[in-house]
């Protein structure tokens, strides 16, 4: 690459100067801002195949290749479609709802000290990751196409708009609602649509008996579920401390990091516990939902609380997420990798103790309830995540019963019976195991 | 005795075990395997070519019973796995000659339930 | 790690003194570049993982030791091969051809502004991937000894040898040919490799039928292939970034990483789209390699077209690689990962796109032909790509001919219809399972 | 995330503010070591990853979704354990043999010039890594409630103070014994307690015969195994460069990787080739585990001494874990994934290797033997790494003794032969698979 | 000759086959699967919702004998696999019409061992 | 009415099915297992451990056929899986009872094709 400076040297002599003209010194701040913003994305992108492999691992290996399939395009359908209206809605001026300029990225701007390029791509994966978490809540039998077309209005318009009320400067954003890296906006925006996909879809075949009694349908593979979440925890080590977009000093974002570390391992611990004192033994699953769960809970509150109470905050996320596996057993709700749970009610938790454990000191408008800042950030957080749950909630609601009308929403029986590889793919995804149970 | 032994579609293995407990049959062992028959198989595309497999997916339920409940049984899986479309596989009925319980050494047709 | 300071901080201090003295300001240009550099090279050793599992992915079950053999040994030989020799073959001064002095690194000079050691190591994992992209065409047959022969001379030598043209100051960059990260030196490398090499070994046995009809020999593991190409398309972004060499104020690095992330997508999303059309079902394989042929369709150009040049890019890298697809079934080349569609067919197209959609203004030697740069940038991207090609897929034949000569280069019939795991390693890839089919 | 900033925007301008009044220049060494320290403490986290799937491709699948539960859990535990007492004994002043304030990091002081929530982060992985290698030792036998006290004892005190010898400047530090990125304190500690409670257990049943000869266990899964190794590789790009705290100019932080790099690459094609003559294959086994011992061996030594000393420390350490082996069968302890002779064994000859090929230009104290330093470097680091291994085998060892009495050690044999899932978690790791062989 | 056909727990595949091997008997074939019998299942636990796995692993040993080594080949299993706890398993001995080896074509009694 | 069952190498499967199709006779059933026999296995190393693996791979493969293709169906077989090499495997030949096509609930002979 020696011959390519000459080629595009003079550019970049124009561009960076400063940069080569010495060696000791003169590092730009926007060149590793940017560097920092682009490894984040770069981890983020990684989560897709964390939720990939947690998704199939977690399901019956006869609808494996389909929720992969799914998986890949949501991703792709996420890039293009927050590509020419996604970023345009999200972060230009426009009213408090919703941006209402820059389709195409066509005279956008970067609403971050770094290139609109990189700021982009950020913010597309973090798209990505909220179209995503719904291919679990949804798995073993929603038509392919209705997925694709789901994916795409997600991703280019109803996160967008959430997005917009808190960080693209919308109404939540001017009640200094707090959402560092999205508990509400990435992953209850997912968790919500999840639970009204599910519950719009119906139980798959067998999961609830005539009597409301339910039936575990188990995952078919432990080790993917696994490999899935620790790149899900890698991954969110660009997620939170990224959405810092600065490196600045260091302090931010190292605090950031060990409060996602801290707050993950204990959720994880306390499900495991909770699940072994409740249920007899230490149930993988919930480990493993556990982390995750501490992992959405903190990612609201991750830069204005300490790491003791990061700890607090994974401790509370591993009970939120226990109830809610038993909430849905209560409302009968099918949630085959518990999308809504994890990523729904740990994301409503973890922005709520933004008004518990949050610092004024850190940067938050005032302090939390538990530093006698009384109720006032609590019941804006509350307000916030409310409002955009209860969107997403319904407006998904409409999105799926339109495509329900136009595309069909759920396989036929026999197809859900026989899985979604056969006959959506035409393709096995272990070809020559011997597999039994259907 | 007789072992009935029926290779079906793996999805009626389910009620196949309904029927089965239905007729007060409640022990039967059970394999995964492959099939061939008059079932025309499926069309799996790879990489753009497409093929028709012709190996189709068979669960061979074996169940040893007195011959006074051959006909239960058979019926019990009939009912179980009859749709009446081609695949929905055969029930083969042999002769068995001795059944013995491992864990008590038991002998003959009290060993079979 | 407080008392190793003392020891080791006199050199440091030495070396970074200014860096160390203050707190604020002071991070040098060539600390940051070399940090960038080295988590790219990191990255890009990464792919090697995406390739092993994608490969293994691809084929069955009873050759899957054997190919991860082959994946882990052919990226040891490369740095080895890659430091002994290809180093100074690639970058020293020499004749247009080839580098002349260098070797065992012993006076070999760093090809750009950061630490010799730090280049080094993020090309000697270029090296790996352009030896491992060879394994998936030549995978299921080939004898374990003719492939460690066959990985480390394309490492010491005939890569090196290519990349000396157009990066290393040959006749290719002294055209102003360019190629910004490898689809030429680094993709079609290898797919014309695996090409040739393919050819010489014949095809699987049961892959053709004497009418020339084909049968498709299924991978054993949709989960593995996929998080394989998650892996790559995420060590890509240490590909095609990284090749940058420099952080600069990020401006040129963000515009990589977005247009490597859009041409992915968008090639996903054609190929998915035309195997629907096509074959009536969404195949998952070329949703899959479809993401691999816009991630090398776009290699080249990443740094000198726009964002919506690089959507094209990818749309036109899907319809590559299904037409490539076809191809090998016409001339009956059994390539079972489609490496030569992929790395080979696709790496021609992501060369010439330089002439279409390149700019001057992002530093191409001239405006391509889309923007009335007329045909001479594509002629010389022509003109080096075929060259390229041909030195590589004449040169990799006498070397493929020497070593079946003198190592064998197939394994006997029964070997092959036992499984190369068996025969070659004495050891099973999924010990206890059971699977049907050979 | 535009709004967002006039949020949280007093803080940070209040600490960063001269980086963000300019846009050239003016990027901070601190923030830009912050990142890279980060970076590499996320590197090493991912590491936690490889070795779970390491050591779940290495034993049979019965015990899968055990050995994976275990690998969370002690992480978490170390994360906790490390809070609370770890950092504080490792770190703080205190005595030659620990430190004796900042428990719960109240009034803890980083170690390094990067603020302390970062060294936290990358400090604690490594405590992580130092806790789950233990696990691929005792496998497929160990009771979970004792393994999970084991991991928070290690994590929360042993670990640490052999820890505070060498890089918290207790006695060790104060002899100039030199263990770069821990050889000795990571590798050596797991290492020699994975032996000493492999023969406090026992072996598996049926891994040795009456007449003393053995019978191999295969692993279930070559894939994951080598996915596994693949993972630990690059997490140790982070383990090794990260261990250099700050980016400087770059040069240590090279030079560092291409070590890493080099004696992985020479060690892995080492053991092959000595599999391949001793044993008439080459094993995939000795090939990954071959990676290991290589970067084991380089971690104490990677920042003092040359690349092509690098490639001579992997060539040995691929005979050591050769010779580990046969050793580990003489003296019939039962290892499954081989966690003594990689970690163990290779810890304690990485660590000498200082002695041998260290330099004094690159920071070592005085030179090695082999270039002329005499045997006084090798003499202190012998003494190092067996007072450390020998300190760690035996509390370790009264550790284990303890668990024992109290809460039981071993699972009963009708659990161990069923497999530790069903009888542990009530789970199996792959539902409907089906699987001969116990 | 018989076919003797045992379902036994996987877990004594490795003591059956030893006593088969202490019974002169060295030739026979494995299958893996699942039965149902009086065994109680155990326990599962997934996501928080307990049930009883009734369906349980079961290994399938086929060894063809000559009539005179029947009551041995079952004597063998009977060793092997009898802990007296529900769930050891049955053995079955069909009646074997003829018997082939492949390799010689060779049919009968003497093609068995 | 007889059910022919071979225990041949994985490998010839492919042949087996060939020549099965060529005798007329396209209906069997295809289980996967493992044997043991006369065939010395391999050698397997595994950590520098070489064992002898003695359980070789088989595919059970099952044909119902009546009276007057049992002979079709033995040859077919042995035409395809007959190597001449120890471990080519077993072709038994037990007596079936009765048929019954699920599909159609038909019985006897002619619930067999
Ligand atoms: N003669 C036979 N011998 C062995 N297996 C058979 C035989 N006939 C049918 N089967 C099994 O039953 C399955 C279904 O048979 P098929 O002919 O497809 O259906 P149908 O009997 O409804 O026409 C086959 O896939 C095969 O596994
Ligand atoms: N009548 C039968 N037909 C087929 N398989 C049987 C029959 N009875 C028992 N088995 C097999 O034997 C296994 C053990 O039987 P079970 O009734 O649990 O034990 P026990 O005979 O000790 O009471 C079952 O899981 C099943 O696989
Ligand atoms: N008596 C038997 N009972 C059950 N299976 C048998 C018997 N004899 C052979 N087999 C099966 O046939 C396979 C091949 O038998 P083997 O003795 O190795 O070959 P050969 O018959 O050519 O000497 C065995 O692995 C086993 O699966």
């Amino acid at each position: 690459m020696l011959r390519r400076i000459p080629l595009i040297g003079l550019a970049a002599l124009l561009l960076a100067a400063p940069a080569f003209a010495q060696d000791e010194g003169g590092a730009s701040t926007v060149g590793l801002d940017t560097l920092f913003v682009l490894v984040s994305a770069f981890l983020v992108f990684l989560m897709q195949a964390g939720f990939g492999m947690l998704e199939a691992g977690f399901i019956r290996a006869k609808n494996t290749c389909n929720i992969l399939t799914k998986n890949f395009l949501d991703y792709c359908m996420a890039s293009l479609g927050f590509f020419v209206f996604g970023y345009a809605i999200m972060f230009s001026e426009g009213n408090p709802f919703f941006g209402t300029s820059g389709f195409f990225l066509v005279g956008a701007e970067s609403a971050a000290d770094v290139p609109l390029w990189a700021f982009w791509l950020f913010q597309a994966a973090f798209c990505g990751a909220a179209a995503t978490i719904v291919a679990g809540g949804m798995a073993e039998r929603m038509k392919f196409p209705a997925y694709l077309a789901y994916s795409f209005i997600i991703s280019a318009f109803i996160y967008p708009v959430v997005g917009h009320w808190t960080w693209g400067g919308g109404w939540l954003a001017q009640l200094d609602f707090f959402d560092f890296a999205g508990s509400t906006v990435v992953h209850l925006t997912g968790g919500a649509t999840a639970l009204v996909g599910a519950m719009i879809l119906g139980p798959r075949l067998g999961r609830f008996n005539a009597d409301g009694s339910s039936n575990p349908i188990p995952g078919h593979s432990v080790p993917l579920a696994s490999l899935g979440v620790f790149i899900l925890w890698f991954g969110w080590f660009g997620f939170n401390p990224g959405s810092n977009l600065a490196v600045g000093d260091g302090e931010a974002i190292s605090l950031i990091a060990i409060n996602t570390n801290l707050a993950a391992a204990a959720a994880a611990v306390t499900t495991t516990f909770i699940s072994w004192i409740l249920f007899g033994k230490p149930d993988l699953f919930f480990t493993m939902n556990g982390a995750l769960a501490g992992l959405v809970s903190i990612t609201a509150p991750c830069a204005v609380v300490s790491p003791a109470a990061a700890i607090w905050i994974g401790v509370t996320g591993g009970f939120v997420i226990v109830l809610g596996e038993g909430l849905l057993r209560i409302i009968k709700v099918d949630d085959p990798c518990g999308a809504f749970p994890v990523h729904g009610l740990c994301g409503i938790w973890g922005t709520l103790t933004v008004g518990l454990w949050g610092r004024e000191s850190l940067g938050l408008a005032r302090e939390g309830l538990f530093y006698g800042g009384g109720f006032e950030q609590l019941g804006i957080q509350a307000l916030g995540t409310f409002a955009s749950g209860i969107f997403v909630f319904l407006s998904m609601g409409l999105v799926f019963i339109a495509i329900k009308a136009v595309l069909g929403l759920r396989v036929d029986r026999m197809e859900e019976i026989r899985g979604l590889d056969m006959n959506e793919h035409g393709m096995e995804s272990y070809t020559g195991f011997q597999i039994l149970g259907s | 005795m007789k072992l009935v032994t029926a290779m079906v579609q793996p999805e009626v293995v389910p009620l196949v075990q309904e029927e089965l407990f239905g007729a007060q049959i409640s022990k039967f062992s059970i394999t995964a395997g492959v099939g061939h028959g008059t079932q025309k198989g499926y069309q799996a595309t790879f990489r753009g070519v497409q093929t028709q497999v012709n190996i189709l997916k068979r669960v061979r339920i074996d169940v040893a019973v007195n011959e006074d409940f051959v006909e239960r049984a058979v019926q019990a899986i009939l009912r179980a796995a009859q749709t009446g479309m081609p695949g929905d596989g055969k029930i083969f009925v042999t002769d068995l000659h001795d059944c013995i319980r491992i864990r008590t050494g038991e002998r003959g047709s009290q060993a079979i339930g």
